[in-house]
This record gives structure tokens, sequence and C-alpha cells, in this order.
């Protein structure tokens, strides 16, 4: 039984359904990375997951409890963090307030988690002062997985980290989803750089038009020549 | 006898909404003594019907009185208030239906010459004479200077007009006639424009609810003028509740008779519950007792029939017809006798249907309106 | 020597004082249209008609206590009734908020339908307001009018001139300086100030940083209310209080708002007095000021006559806006 | 140009057959959107493309972009050559997007110029651009929420009747037979790009990557000169995301546009790209082929770093599930 | 349902409203609020071009819709010969200077740069002014002197007022020309409060120069463009035709005039209505949405965005301002001191969101809506308070003050209308075609 499991989901945005029964799951101190064609539904999934659409069928636990229910805001609470694709900082505030609202509902003393984050994105102190949006878009979305961090949350959730970021910082953000991982966070991410995200998976879904294609381990997946050709580029 | 009914079409919305309750009951109230009199053309009951002109919105005062006349019924209209509104319901609704209409506070000039196949009448004075008449007051207490600031509308704008050429003529100096709008919520700029330019008193032709007790709070909290020369909206028992001292010394003029009719409406009002100083309370229920009296006289609610006997009533000879006394009125036409409607506010139609009048002359003295003579 | 000063006082007096009061009273409702604006992003025409509905029930309160012999010395009893009538307009935009504008937040509506929604809901509280209260203007000031008048300040100084301070404006100037800073601190540095400003900028990211978007509107509704009540009866403390006169207040107030920049505290009272005295001064005919100073102009000096006082406010706005596009304080293009 | 002798099946979009078409003739039976003499795939020599080189097309003179205190630009000097396929590069917040933003109009520079082939194009207007040639895509997609896909790519083509208000009124037939045509291309560009599922929908609707696809898919509406392409990989899957880049080097070689692109894919860059230029911090650090760049120590060292540093840790932990 | 059907739905149902007006009160009035749903309609249509097109946030609708007023009287009254003989050459002059100014201006900034253009603006642009004012106040000062109490202006052309609802288009459009090069950078709110500001400008002016509009005093008799109803009364091929008919010829010559403009305003209404409809479902209309949509992208489509801000806000205006004309001619005067954002703006933004904008059928059943309930607020108002209170005694102090609180059911019921509306049809009552969906904003 895993930590998070999105099990035979099925939903949409009113039109026909974008989700078709497909199933999603990662334990604690596991990788599990989402990849598939654009419009496949990677990113409807996870906002199932996270409760920001409503489900038809299926069902979504967290830790053996049944979250179905929760609101979003409650999941967070529970310990689920999530970094959108799209719109996934605060434009009009700085940096740091960005960060800030992150550890919206810690009541300790974060600061150290800051000073992780800044250790992780140098460029973010740099830039602590400046609004988000007049941020580059690759220096967003550094914003926008330090806010996610600043939750020290039990399962993270990403939606293409990646997209934007230079090399060097992507190596980087790998690295430090490794470590994260390591700590005993789950981590859930849909990634476009699929084979950098697959090397370092435990677990890959391939998601074609809402279902589950193919299901493996990140290496299996990376060997598989079928997945190879269609879904990472050859 | 089935009733009759009456339309009032008053702007009971918008900027003129704090005098048009007392206007209303005011008519109301000449019809109630008509009716606990029980003489209306064998004991015929008069009803009223309110419609709301807005004032300033001509459609839908327009949509309003086209109620009143083709659903209601009406055999008569008390209204409009304002200019603007009553010019269009005079156009398209009271002539081409043929229905008398009695404003008692619409004052252009361009009311004296409208089309209106003689239909439209008013008991409001017009201001042409007003101006002269403060223009002497004035003079009789030798002012020479002054400042004026009247309200942004037909009204203050014709007032204004006439007052400063009668002024003028009688060799007084204005230093400044600055409007003020009705209804804002500072009045400083316009203040601080008329302290500037000085003068011995300040004119004021504006509402007492309006802009004009605006003018003149700013006025007294900086001193800028001690001494106020009140127009007849400028009347009213609020301004002195409003400003108590600061409008000690102040006088002005208001359509007023010498006899006892605004007495007697005075009596009439505050038993009733009204505040008889409130704007143009007096001229509406004139315009009510008018058409009581005009429909007794032609013997019948027929709109054109009312509009024949107007004049007949409103002018002598005849009986003279005070306020709280409309029962005799009544009874003396009834018995084919005649009268002449004087009212609460000294009517007199003249010419094209509009009120002469005579001005009592007023000052403020501990706190109290005091008559001091009628001009 | 002695000209300047009466110069001087006359200015302070005709020009200066009556803006400034003008401006903190316009600033302290612009305060609460900004907020809304900021944080719920759409421009509230409902406000100028709370403002009404606040100071109503103060006045009633009001009457009460006087009516039972309870003042407050010099100060207006009306201060004592303020906290109540805070608590009816809380109520009131918190009772508005559930029927009205919650539905159009779970849809996710344009910001449009929000402001229409707000129309009718002006329209509403005009009707109550007047349904209870009536129409007609209602007075509920006691206590002292002025902390110094024309004729006392005068005879203080020697001078020719005068200048009165009167009580309200006071208060109001001091309020409105208190509240802004507050709010100022609240929004910028509170955790919940800045969970507001979060909310305001991307509502879906604030959900999924566990901010309580229920909880978010509530406070904007309470500080909203309250700023509405406090505008409302220092202005009819000042003035007097007649419910078309507010809702009239509504423009001068929307473009302080906007001229300062929407959803910028500092902007809502800079806007305000960016309106009042751009009324005042341009209007203010100065020969008397010059004639203190030694000149003798033959006219009045005046660059406009008062009737364009609205107008000219408007110009001035306009041309700050194409000085600043977003208002002097930067605001939000929403 | 004729387009519709090309049109397809006009089939939706199902996996099956996307995948045959894959497998078949890895696109090269697919028509871009304008009519292309056959070719040899380009998948054979991907590495040295061959380029119609030639004259300058864009100059960038000593230029600088400054945002309040911020050098978001800093007297960069670049030039882009007729026909080629210019790669930029940088670290995030380097200036590239900036260096569009001011070439293609949308901000005014603080100083410096920018010429096309020899025309000082400094301060126009983005419209103005367009209309010589000069188009451009957003980094964070600039779709237009409200219209369909399909319109949001029949909006593009410029001089159309129908958006001139008097021939709409009094021209009924010309706007007809135009709209037509665009609308023709347009389903075209919408095959291709694997969106026909989507084509109505509106675009606000679109998935990330789908609305990078029809962010490319504006340029290719109509004939450009040269073309700006900000990150239009990012997001978009890499099996596309080559076909998308067979497509560029087809139009670049046969239609002879020039492109300019910023992307962090170095693969991708290193597949189509030549030259490369490398921005740091609002200057050009370097400039060279994709291999040149890739060996330079400055580039590795503020740009591409060295690899995962955990990599070897995890792979020990490998095999838990 | 689908939107045609709606469409045919809602405004049967529209027209049901009139018909029990009709019935249960009276026919002129179904016919006069008809005719003001119309000019209401046609307004609205126009606010629709600017918002829901392009997404231009026009809060001046009233000082175009008083351009068109304006209009009414410049095209239509009489001529004041006196005063014209007393200012006309003062105000040809004036004319001469203000023109020579511009001129002049618009030389010194072609010769010169830097501070010096901005000083030599200056210091032609303040001579200019004085030259002008002393040309200009005697002028005015005598035209307004010529008769006040009735005339006191220049008067108008002559011509028949239908001419003016064309020219209160012009007008408009000038105007707005005017406005969009000053204001149209501005967004969304600023946009807003500048039009406003901007319109309070011109209504400012409208109520102060009296030379040219009688300000305050007003302009009352304008002709009409339709016979007048006691001319009828009294013309035997009238009667006859209403003997005819069977009815009175007083209620009858109200309903011929009423119908009268009823066709005239219809007409306007479906010509602009085919030319809207057909711009806004062609490849102009689509640019439109796409400018509204993300105003950058479109730009950068090689879309001339300011230009096409530019050309929508001046027709969207003009048609503003033609309805402004008309409905100064039904009013049959001119009153400055009408023109209320109240009325004039917001009014007519609740008709368009309320209809649904971005769809011109929506806009125009909006100005249908919104105006019949805005009248019909008042006796259904009235109705209501009354059966409210029938339960309660006479003498009840509760039913008095009730009683007497019944007009303000108005705005109440007005409210309480405009909630329900925008409760059950958020996106407007016929929303836009295929309109966002879209889950975020
Ligand atoms: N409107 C703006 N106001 C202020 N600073 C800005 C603005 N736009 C960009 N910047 C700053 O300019 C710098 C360059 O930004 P730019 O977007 O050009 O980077 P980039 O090279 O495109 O980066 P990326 O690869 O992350 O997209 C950044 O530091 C950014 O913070
Ligand atoms: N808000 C929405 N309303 C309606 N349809 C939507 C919405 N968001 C996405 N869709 C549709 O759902 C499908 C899946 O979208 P989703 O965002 O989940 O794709 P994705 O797999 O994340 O793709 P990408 O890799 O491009 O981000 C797409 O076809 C898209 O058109
Ligand atoms: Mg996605
Ligand atoms: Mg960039």
């Amino acid at each position: 039984m895993s930590f998070l499991i999105g099990e035979t989901m099925r939903g949409g945005y009113g039109g026909a359904d974008i989700l078709n029964g497909c199933t999603i799951a990662v334990d604690k101190g596991e990788i599990a990375v989402i990849v598939g064609p654009n419009g496949a539904g990677k990113s409807t999934a996870m906002k199932a997951i996270f409760g920001m659409l409503p489900l038809r069928e299926g069902r979504v636990t967290l830790a053996g409890q049944d979250i179905t229910a929760l609101s979003p805001q409650d999941r967070v609470k529970a310990g689920m963090g999530f970094v959108p694709q799209t719109s996934n900082v605060f434009v009009s505030m700085s940096v740091q307030e960005n960060l800030e609202m992150g550890a919206y509902i810690r009541h300790d003393d974060f600061s150290d988690t800051m000073e992780q984050v800044f250790d992780l994105f140098p460029i973010l102190k740099e830039k602590r002062r400046q609004p988000a949006g007049e941020l580059s878009g690759g220096q967003r979305q550094q914003v926008a997985v330090g806010r996610a961090l600043m939750t020290r949350p039990s399962l993270l959730m990403l939606d293409e980290p990646t997209a934007g970021v230079s090399p060097i910082v992507m190596d980087e953000l790998f690295d430090r989803i490794i470590e994260v991982a390591a700590t005993g966070i789950a981590i859930l991410m849909v990634e476009q750089n699929a084979r950098q995200a697959l090397n370092i998976a435990d677990r890959g879904y391939v998601l074609v038009q809402g279902s589950n294609r193919f299901t493996d381990t990140g290496e299996a997946l990376l060997a598989n020549p079928e997945v190879r050709a269609t879904f990472l580029g050859g | 006898a089935e009733d009759v009914k009456i339309g009032i079409i008053l702007g009971f919305t918008g900027p003129l909404e704090s005098i048009t309750p007392g206007m209303a009951a005011s008519a109301e109230l000449a019809m109630k003594e008509i009716n606990d009199s029980g003489l209306l053309l064998d004991g015929k009951k008069l009803v009223s019907v309110r419609a709301d002109s807005t004032c300033i919105d001509n459609a839908a005062a327009t949509a309003a009185a086209e109620r009143l006349v083709t659903t209601e019924n009406v055999s008569a209209i008390v209204g409009a208030d304002c200019s603007g509104v009553t010019i269009g319901i005079v156009n398209n609704v009271a002539v081409p239906n043929g229905v008398v209409m009695i404003s008692p506070s619409a004052t252009s000039p361009a009311l004296s010459d409208i089309a209106d196949n003689d239909y439209f009448f008013r008991t409001s004075p017009s201001d042409a004479r007003q101006g002269k008449v403060i223009s002497d007051v004035l003079g009789s207490k030798d002012v020479k200077t002054v400042a004026v600031s009247y309200t942004n509308n037909d009204y203050g704008k014709a007032f204004s007009d006439s007052f400063v050429s009668a002024f003028e003529a009688a060799g007084g100096k204005v230093t400044i006639a600055a409007p003020h709008d009705d209804g804002k919520g500072d009045y400083s700029a316009e203040v601080g424009a008329l302290a500037a330019a000085g003068g011995e008193a300040l004119v004021v032709l504006g509402y007492v609810d309006q802009g004009g007790v605006g003018i003149i709070r700013a006025a007294v909290d900086t001193g800028a003028f001690e001494t106020f020369v009140l127009g007849d909206g400028m009347y009213g028992q609020s301004l002195i509740a409003a400003m108590g001292d600061g409008v000690e010394g102040s006088y002005g003029v208001i359509p007023g008779t010498e006899g006892e009719g605004a007495t007697k409406f005075a009596e009439a009002a505050t038993a009733a519950g009204l505040d008889p100083s409130s704007s143009y309370t007096g001229e509406s229920y004139d315009a009510a007792a008018l058409i009581a009296l005009a429909m007794q006289k032609a013997g019948s609610t027929d709109r054109t029939a009312i509009r024949d006997a107007m004049l007949d009533v409103a002018n002598g000879p005849g009986e003279k017809i005070l306020a709280g006394d409309l029962a005799r009125g009544l009874q003396i036409l009834k018995d084919g006798g005649d009268v002449d409607y004087v009212g609460a506010t000294n009517v007199e139609l003249i010419g094209p249907g509009e009120a002469a009048g005579t001005y009592r002359e007023y000052v403020i003295e501990g706190g109290e309106f005091k008559t001091v003579q009628f001009r | 020597m002695d000209g300047f000063l009466n110069a001087l006082v006359v200015f302070a007096n005709f020009v200066f004082l009556p803006g400034l009061a003008y401006g903190a009273q316009l600033a302290l409702g612009a305060l609460g249209v900004t907020l809304v604006y900021g944080i719920l992003r759409f421009s509230n025409f409902a406000h100028g008609d709370l403002m009404a509905f606040g100071t109503m029930i103060t006045i009633l309160v009001t009457w009460w206590l006087m009516g039972m012999g309870i003042n407050f010395g010099p100060l207006p009893t009306a201060l004592l009734a303020l906290p109540i009538g805070i608590f009816g307009a809380v109520a009131m935009a918190l009772f508005i908020d559930r029927f009205v504008f919650r539905f159009y937040r779970k849809q996710r509506s344009d910001g449009i339908v929000f402001v229409m929604a707000s129309v009718g809901v002006m329209f509403v509280l005009n009707g109550i307001v007047r349904l209870i209260i009536g129409p007609n203007e209602q007075r509920f000031a006691d206590g002292e009018r002025f902390l110094i008048t024309v004729k006392e300040f005068r005879d203080l100084t020697g001078l020719a001139e005068g200048l009165a301070v009167r009580l309200p404006v006071a208060i109001t100037i001091v309020v409105a300086i208190m509240v802004v800073a507050a709010l100022f601190w609240f929004l910028q540095r509170s955790k919940t100030g800045k969970a507001m400003r979060a909310y305001s900028d991307n509502e879906d990211l604030a959900l999924l940083s566990g901010i309580n978007p229920d909880r978010v509107v509530m406070v904007t509704w309470i500080i909203a209310a309250s700023l509405a009540t406090i505008a409302g009866v220092l202005y009819g403390l000042d003035k007097s209080f007649r419910p078309f006169t507010y809702f009239q207040l509504l423009l001068p107030i929307f473009a302080s708002a906007i001229v300062g920049g929407i959803g910028q505290p500092l902007g809502a009272i800079a806007g305000g007095f960016v309106v009042a005295f751009s009324e005042v001064t341009l209007t203010y005919a100065y020969k008397r000021v010059l004639e203190y100073l030694g000149f003798a102009p033959d006219g009045l000096v005046q660059l406009l006559s008062t009737e364009y006082k609205f107008a000219i406010s408007f110009v001035i706005l306009v041309l700050v806006l194409l000085i600043r596009p977003t208002g002097i304080f930067k605001g939000r293009v929403l | 140009m004729d387009l519709t002798d090309f049109l397809g099946s006009g089939s939706g979009f199902s996996l099956e057959n996307a995948e045959k078409w894959r497998e078949n003739a890895r696109w090269d039976a697919f028509p871009y959107c304008f009519k292309l003499e056959d070719s040899a795939s380009s998948h054979d020599n991907n590495n040295e493309p061959k380029r119609l080189k030639g004259t300058r097309m864009i100059r960038v003179d000593d230029l600088h972009m400054h945002f309040g205190g911020l050098k978001a630009v800093d007297g960069a000097s670049i030039e882009i050559a007729k026909g080629s396929i210019t790669g930029l590069i940088g670290p995030n917040g380097a200036g590239k997007t900036t260096l569009f933003n001011v070439i293609a109009g949308h901000y005014k520079p603080s100083s410096g110029k920018v010429w096309l082939g020899d025309e000082n194009i400094t301060g126009l207007s983005p419209h103005q651009l367009f209309h010589k040639g000069l188009l451009r895509t957003f980094q964070i997609a600039h779709e237009f929420s409200t219209l369909t896909v399909r319109e949001n790519l029949m909006m593009v083509p410029d001089n159309q009747p129908g958006e001139r208000l008097v021939d709409v009124w009094i021209r009924p037939s010309k706007v007809r037979d135009r709209e037509e045509e665009v609308r023709a291309k347009a389903d075209e560009v919408i095959e291709f790009l694997e969106i026909s599922h989507v084509a109505d929908e509106l675009a606000g609707n679109l998935s990330g990557g789908q609305k990078k696809l029809l962010e490319l898919g504006r340029t290719m509406m109509v004939d450009a000169k040269i073309v700006f392409l900000d990150e239009v990989g990012a997001g978009v899957n890499r099996t596309l995301l080559n076909t998308l880049g067979d497509a560029i080097l087809r139009l670049n070689r046969e239609r002879g546009y020039t492109f300019c692109m910023i992307e962090h894919d170095m693969d991708f860059i290193g597949r189509l790209c030549d030259p490369v230029i490398v921005m740091a911090e609002g200057k050009v650090l370097a400039k060279g082929t994709a291999n040149e760049v890739k060996a330079n120590e400055q580039v590795i060292e503020a740009y591409l770093g060295r690899g995962l540093k955990n990599k070897p840790a995890r792979k020990a932990r490998g095999g838990t599930q | 349902m689908s939107n045609t059907q709606r469409i045919i739905f809602l405004y049967a149902g529209m027209a049901l409203l009139l018909a029990i007006v009709g019935v249960m009160q009276s026919w002129t009035l179904s016919l006069t609020i008809m005719n003001l749903c119309l000019i209401s309609a046609i307004m609205s249509l126009g606010v629709n071009m600017q918002w829901g097109y392009a997404g231009l946030f026009n809060v001046g609708i009233m000082g175009f819709a008083a351009l068109g007023g304006i209009a009414a009287v410049l095209t239509s009254m009489p001529p004041v010969p006196g005063a014209w003989q007393a200012g006309g050459t003062g105000i040809g002059l004036t004319l001469l200077a203000l023109i020579g100014t511009i001129a002049a201006v618009i030389f010194v900034r072609s010769r010169t740069r830097g501070v010096m253009r901005t000083v030599s603006t200056l210091l032609v642009a303040v001579a200019g002014y004085f030259i002008t004012r002393t040309f200009f106040d005697p002028a005015v000062e005598a035209i307004e002197a010529v008769d006040a109490a009735r005339t006191g202006y220049l008067g108008g052309l002559g011509l028949p007022i239908l001419f003016s609802w064309l020219v209160g288009g012009i007008f408009a459009a000038a105007a707005a020309w005017l406005v969009a090069k000053i204001a149209l950078g501005l967004r969304s709110d600023y946009l807003a409060i500048a039009t406003l500001g901007i319109s309070e400008i011109i209504i400012a002016i409208m109520r102060n120069e009296e030379w040219l509009t009688r300000g305050v005093k007003n302009v009352s008799g304008l002709p009409r463009p339709v016979a007048y109803e006691v001319q009828l009364q009294q013309a035997q091929w009238f009667i006859d035709l209403s003997a005819k008919l069977g009815t009175n010829p007083i209620f009858f010559s109200a309903i011929y005039v009423r119908l009268s403009y009823a066709i005239l305003f219809a007409l306007v209404l479906i010509i602009l209505m085919w030319l809207a409809e057909r711009a806004l479902n062609s490849p102009w209309g689509r640019m439109m949405r796409a400018i509204r949509d993300n105003r950058d992208a479109a730009e950068a489509m090689g879309k001339d965005v300011t230009g096409r801000h530019l050309q929508i806000f001046v027709l969207g205006s003009a048609v503003i301002g033609i309805a402004g004309a008309m409905l100064t001619t039904l009013d049959g005067q001119f009153t400055p001191g009408q023109y209320n954002p109240l009325r004039f703006t917001f009014l007519i933004w609740v008709m368009v969101i309320v209809g649904g904008s971005g769809n011109n059928w929506g806009a125009v059943l909006g100005g249908f809506l919104i105006w019949f309930v805005w009248v019909e607020a008042e006796p259904v108002g009235a109705w209501l308070m009354a059966l409210l209170t029938s339960g309660m005694a006479a003498t009840n102090p509760v039913k008095l003050h009730l009683a007497d609180a019944a007009p303000y059911m108005r705005p109440l019921l007005m409210g309480l209308i405009l909630l329900l509306m925008l409760r059950f049809a958020p996106r407007g009552l016929i929303p836009e075609r295929g309109a966002p969906s879209i889950q975020k904003r």
C-alpha cells in the first residue's frame, strides 16, 4: 500500500472526461515521474490528486486515509505540497514573500528552510526583494519550487518543475529532489525532460489520453525502446 | 360616489428627494380637507396617486406620468418639480392627453411660453419678480456690495440673473455670482472664491436642504460671511436648526401673503404633523386645492372642463378663499357663486397661468423667523 | 510682515484647511474602496451606500444615547456610538458577501460581473437606508464644533484674518493617518495581510499555500465596512448626513482610489488629497491673498470659475494618469 | 501558395493514427504549411545541416535595457546571419527574453540600436515589425484564451479583407473566399501540431504544452523572414519536439527562414543551431558552434554544469520498490 | 436550448412583458416604455462594441450621449439672429484665433527641440489663450445678453431634427477620437476613470457655456420628426381615421405618435444591429476578441492594437451619440442637468452585462429589459408595499411610515431584480457565443 494513491481516477472539466481511469501511486522516500504527450492529462491528474478537480470516479488516499473529499487547503494541511505548471508564483509579491507564503501553514520558525531554499537557488537570495512578476521565466520556476519546499510537505507534487530552467539549475534541482526524497518525502512529478527525470525516478508512469499506458521503474521505461521512441524523443 | 384620482408626480428619489415628501404630503393635506368636507361634487372623494419624477430623468418621468394619465386615469396632476422633467411631461404627456397639470415648483421661464394648450399652470411665482424684491430689501438696508451663490439649475440661474440685473440697476455691486451644485459633498471651493470676492453679505439662492445650506455651513465655518440674504428656497426651520447662531441676523424673502393664508396653512400643516416651512409645501397645497375647486366649478371631473374652470377659481372676482378654508369655497361654488382662491401662497394665476405673488420679508432673530414686512 | 501673515492665514483658512479636511474625508472613503479593489478585485459601487448604512446605525444609536442623557464631553457622542455602527456595517457587509458575492467567487466570474452585482447591492442598500431613516438631512453632531473659531483666532493673534479649525476635521485627519499606517503595516507585514495580498494576486496558488480564502474575504469585508463607517460618521459630523450625498461621494472617492493607484493604501490617501486640493486651489480667487502680499490685481485672479471645480479635478486626474498610467503609487492593472 | 493539395484525411487526432505516421515516414510526408520540395530526411545529417548562409539579417548594436537599477541587457551586440538558425542560450535571467522583447519592439531599449537588414528598426512597434516579416513567440504562452485554437491561428495572417470593416459590410464574398484559404491553412498547422482533437476548444483550456505548440503554430501561419522562438520546447513532449525541430530545419532550408531561438535543451540546440550565442548577465559570453560552446569552460561554469552529483548514491538505492 | 432558441425565447418574453403592460396598464404606456427601450438598446449596443468586443472600459457614456443631445439642439433649433449679430463675429474671430494658436503651436514645435520646445510651446499657448479670450469674452457676454430668459444663445441651424441623429454620431465620434488620443494608452480601470472624468468635463462645459447650449436654462421646444398630438387631434383626416377605427382621437393620437417614433427608432436599431452583427461575426470581430484577450500577443501578430482600439472606441461612441440625439429628440428638450452617471453610464453598463456582453442580441435585450425594470420598478414597488402593509391597521405608525417610504421600494426592487438576474445568468441572459468556460481567470 503506497503512501499516496490516486486510484482509477476519472473526471474532467465539464466536457468529455480527460482522465480515463488512471492510477498514480508514490511511496515515502520515492520519486515517481509521469511522462506523456502534451494534453495527455498529466496536469489534470495532478490537479485531481490535489483536489482541484472533482472526480467522477476513483479515489485518492494518503497514508491509508481516503482524502477524496478533502479541500485543497486541507490537503496542504495534511502534508501535500504542489507546484502547478502555470501561474505558479505570486507575481505582485516579492520573492521572499512568495517563500513566506509557502510557509503560511507553518507556525514554527522557518528561517532555516528559507536559507536552504536560498542555498539551492542562490539567484533567489539576490532577488529576494524583487516582485516575482519581474523575474525571468527560469527564475520564476525556481521561486515556485522554492515556495513548495517551504511547506516542508510529506508529499511534494511538481508539475514540470524544470520547464525553462537552465541545465545547471536543472541538475541542481534534480540533485535536491533526490536529497529531499532521501529524507523520506514522497515526490510525484510530471516531466517533459523525461530522460533526465526517469533517470532518477523509482517509478515512472506513461500517461496517454488519461490512462496508464506503461508503468514501470524509471530504468525499465528508459530501456524500453517503444517508450523511448514514442514518448521520450528517441 | 366614486373616487376621483389626482396624480402627484414629484422627485421622490434623486436630488430633491428630501423636499418632495413634504410637498406631496401638503397636496394630500388639501385633498383630505376637501374629502372631510364631503362637498366636492356630491361627496366624491379625491384619491392621490403618487409617481416618481426622479427630478432629472426625463424618460423615466415621462413614463411615470404616462402611467398616471393612461393607467391610473387621473383627472389632473400636481407636479412636476424640476423644470426639465416638467417640460418633458407637459409636452409628451399632459398636453397630448389633455390633462391639467399644476406645478408647485417649476420656475423656468421656458414654461411661460410653452405650447401647452392651456393645460399647464404653476403656483410658484416667477423668479423675475423675486430678484427685484430681494434687491429692494438690500436697498432698504443700504447694502451696496454682495456676493451671490446660486444653485446651478434653471431656477437658480434665472433667479440670479434677475437679481443681479435688478441690484446693479439699483446701483449695487455684485462681486461674484457663482453657482453651486446640489447634492455634492463639499463646498469649500465655492466659499473660498466667494470669500475672496467679498461683499457685505452673501446672497444665497438655493435650497435649504441642498447645496444652499452647504454653502452657508462652509461660509460660517470659515468665517467668510456673517450675513446671508436668502431666496425663497432657503426658508425653512431646518436652516436655523442646522446653523444656529451662524444665521442670526440674516434675512430674506419668501412668497407669502399679508393675509392669514400662510398662517392658516402653517397651522393646518403643523396639526397634520408636517413642516410648513419646508420648500414648496404651500404651493403644493394650493395646486391640489385649485384642482378641486376647478372641478367643483366645472361641475365635473372631466379633464378639459377642469382646465376651463381653472382661471375662474384662481383669480377674482369672487370670494377670497384661504388655506384651510376650502370647504367654504366648495360650498360657494356649489351654490353657483364665484371664488378667488388665495390659498397659502396668495395665488394669482396671470397670463399664461403663473402665480404673481407677494413676498414676505423676514429676518432671523433669536433663532426664529420674524416677519418684517410684505412686499 | 503682517501682510504676509494675513495672506498665509487667508490661504490656510480658505484653501489649505478645507482642502485638508475634504481630502482626509475622501481619503478615508477611498481606503475602503481601494482595499476591496486590491483584495477582492472589483470596484465596489455599494461603498457609498455602505457608508450611509453604517452612519445611519451610528446615528440611531447616537440619538438613543443622547436620549439617555449620555454624552462624550467635548467630543461628539457619535464616537461612542461608532463601534455599534461599525458592527452593524460589518454584519451587513458579511451578509451581502455571503448571499451575493460568494456565488460569483465560486463561479470565478469576471470582475465586471462583481461590479454589476455591487451596483445591485448599491440599489438595495439605497432603498433600505431610505426606508429606515428617510432621505432627509440628519444631524447628530454635538460636543464642540471648533477647536478654534475665526473670531478667537483673530482676538488671539490680532491679525485681520482668522483661521477656523473644526474638531471633526482634526479627528478625521488624525484617524486617517492612524488608519493608513495601521493598514499599511497590516498588509505589508502581518501574516494575514500578506495572505490577503497573496489571495488577491493568485487565488489558486493561495489555496495551494493553505490560505483559507473565506477568512481572507471575511477580514477584507470587516476592514472595508469599518473604514466605510468611520469615514461616513466623520464626514457626517463635519458636514451632514444625507443618503443622496453619500451616494454622490462615490465618484470623487473612486477617483481618489484610482488616481492614487489601485490597491495602494498610501495611494488612496494621496489620491484623496490630489482630488480635494485640485478642486480648491484651482478655483480659488487669489485676489485677497495677493492683496495682502502687496499686489493689487483688478480681477479676482481666479484660474477657473467654480462651476468647473468638479471638471477640473478630473482634468488633473487625467493629467496625473497620463504621466503615471497606473496611478501615483503604481497600482495594479486588473 | 497552394496548400489545399496537402490536406490529408482531415481526420481527428487519434493516437493510433499518430503512431502510424511516426512509424511510416517520420513526418516527411506531412505538410508543414507550405508547399515544400521533397528533400532528404533531415534526420540523416542532423548534426551538420546545410544552410543558406548569407548576409546579415539582424544586427544588434551595444544594446542596453535597464529596469530601474537592474541591467537586464547590458551592452549586448549580436548578429544573426540570413538563413541561419541561431541559438541563444544562457543562465536564467541572463537577459535573453529581454533581448527578444527589445528586438521585437515590446520594450524601447535604454540605448543601442537594432537593424533589420539595412533598416534601423529600433523602437518600431511589434505590429510594424510583424509586417516587416519579424515574428516571435512568447516564453510564457500568450494564447487568445477566448478564441478557439483554430481562431487563434486564423487571426494571424495580415491584410485579411475581413479585418476591414468596410469590406465586411460591403464585400462579403471577398471576405468569405479569403476566410476559406486561411481556414485551410490553419487546419494544416493544427494537424501538424497534433492538436486536431482540440481544434475547436478554447485556447484558454489547453494544457500547458499545447499552448506552447499553439504559440509556435501561429508563426507558421504566415511567410516570415525571421522568427524568434522563446523556449518553444519547454514543456513540449520530446518526440513532438523532434518533429518541430525537423520542421524548423526544413523551413530554414527550403523556405529560407531565419530563426533565432532560445532554448535550454542542449540536445535540441546542438541538433539545430549554428551558431550558438551564450549570454550571461546581460552580455554576450561566448559564440560558436554548439560543440565549441559546450566545451567552453566559462559556459560550463555558468550554464551547463557538470551533471548530477547525487546520481551514484541514487543508483545504490535503486530497486527499493 | 440552443443560442438561437434562447434568443427567440427571451425576446418573446420581452415582448410579452410589454404586452402585459399594454393590457394591464395602457398601450400608450407600453409604447412609451418601448421607445425608451429602443434607445437604451442602441446605447447598450454601443457600449457592447467597446466592452464586449474589445474590452475597453468606457465609463464616459454620459458624455457621448450628451454630445448627441447637443447635436439635436444645434441642428434643429432655429438660429437666433440677434445673438449672431451681437456675437457672431466675436465667436468667428475666436475660432480663427483658436485655429491660429493651434497652427502656431504646431509650427513652433516643428522648429524647436528639447527644453526650448516645451518653453516655446507654453509661451505660444498662453499667448494664444489670452488672444482668444479677448475675442471670446465680449462675444459671450453679448450673446448671452440677447433676451436671456428666452434665448441667450446662438441657436442652431434650423434643419430637420432627423439629421441630428447623424450629427450626434459625428459629434460623439469626434470627441471619442480626441479622448482616445489622450486616454487609450491607459488600461482597464485607469481608462475608466479617465473617460469618466472626460465625460464630466463635457457635461460641465454644456452646463456652463450658455452662449452655445443655454446651459442650465435648458433648451426646450425642439422640433419633432413626427406629428404633434394636438395637431392630429384637430386634423380632419385623423379624426375620420380614428372614427373609422372606432377609437377616441386623443388616445389614438398618442398611440399614433408613439408608433411613429417607434418605427423610426426601430429602423435605426435594425440598421445598427445588422452592421454590428456582421462585424462581430467576421474576421474583424475575431481580431477584436483576440486583442481583448491578449493585447501583447495581438500586437506581436501584427495587429495594430492602438489603431483598432481607436476605431472601436470611435464607432461605439458614435452609436452612443446617435442614441443620445434620439433621446433628446424624443424628449423634445435638452437639459444638461439630467446627465448624471447613474442614469447615463452605470445603468447602461447594467444593461450590457445583464444582457450578455460580447453578444449584440444580449446587449440589446439587456437594454430593453433593464429599462423596463427601471420604469416598472416604481409602480410594482409601490404595489408590493401596499400588499405588504395591507394587513396593518390604517393608523398603525409602521404602516404610515412604510406608506410614505413606498418610493424607496423602487431602488430596492431594482437592486433585487438586478441581483436575481445576475444570479441566474451570471454571464448575461444571452452570453457571448462560445464564451469562456475557462476554469481559471
Ligand atoms: N519587467 C521587468 N522589470 C524588472 N526586471 C525585469 C523585468 N523583466 C525582466 N527583468 C529582469 O531582467 C533579468 C533578465 O530577464 P530575462 O527574462 O531576459 O531572462 P532570460 O535570459 O530570458 O531568463 P530565462 O532563461 O529564465 O527565461 C532578470 O533578472 C529579470 O529579473
Ligand atoms: N481548464 C480546462 N478546461 C477544459 N479543458 C481543459 C482545461 N485544462 C486542460 N484541459 C484539457 O484537458 C486535456 C489535458 O490537459 P492537461 O493539462 O492535463 O495535459 P498535460 O498532460 O498536462 O499536457 P502538457 O504536457 O501539455 O502540460 C487537454 O486536452 C486540455 O485541452
Ligand atoms: Mg501539463
Ligand atoms: Mg526567458
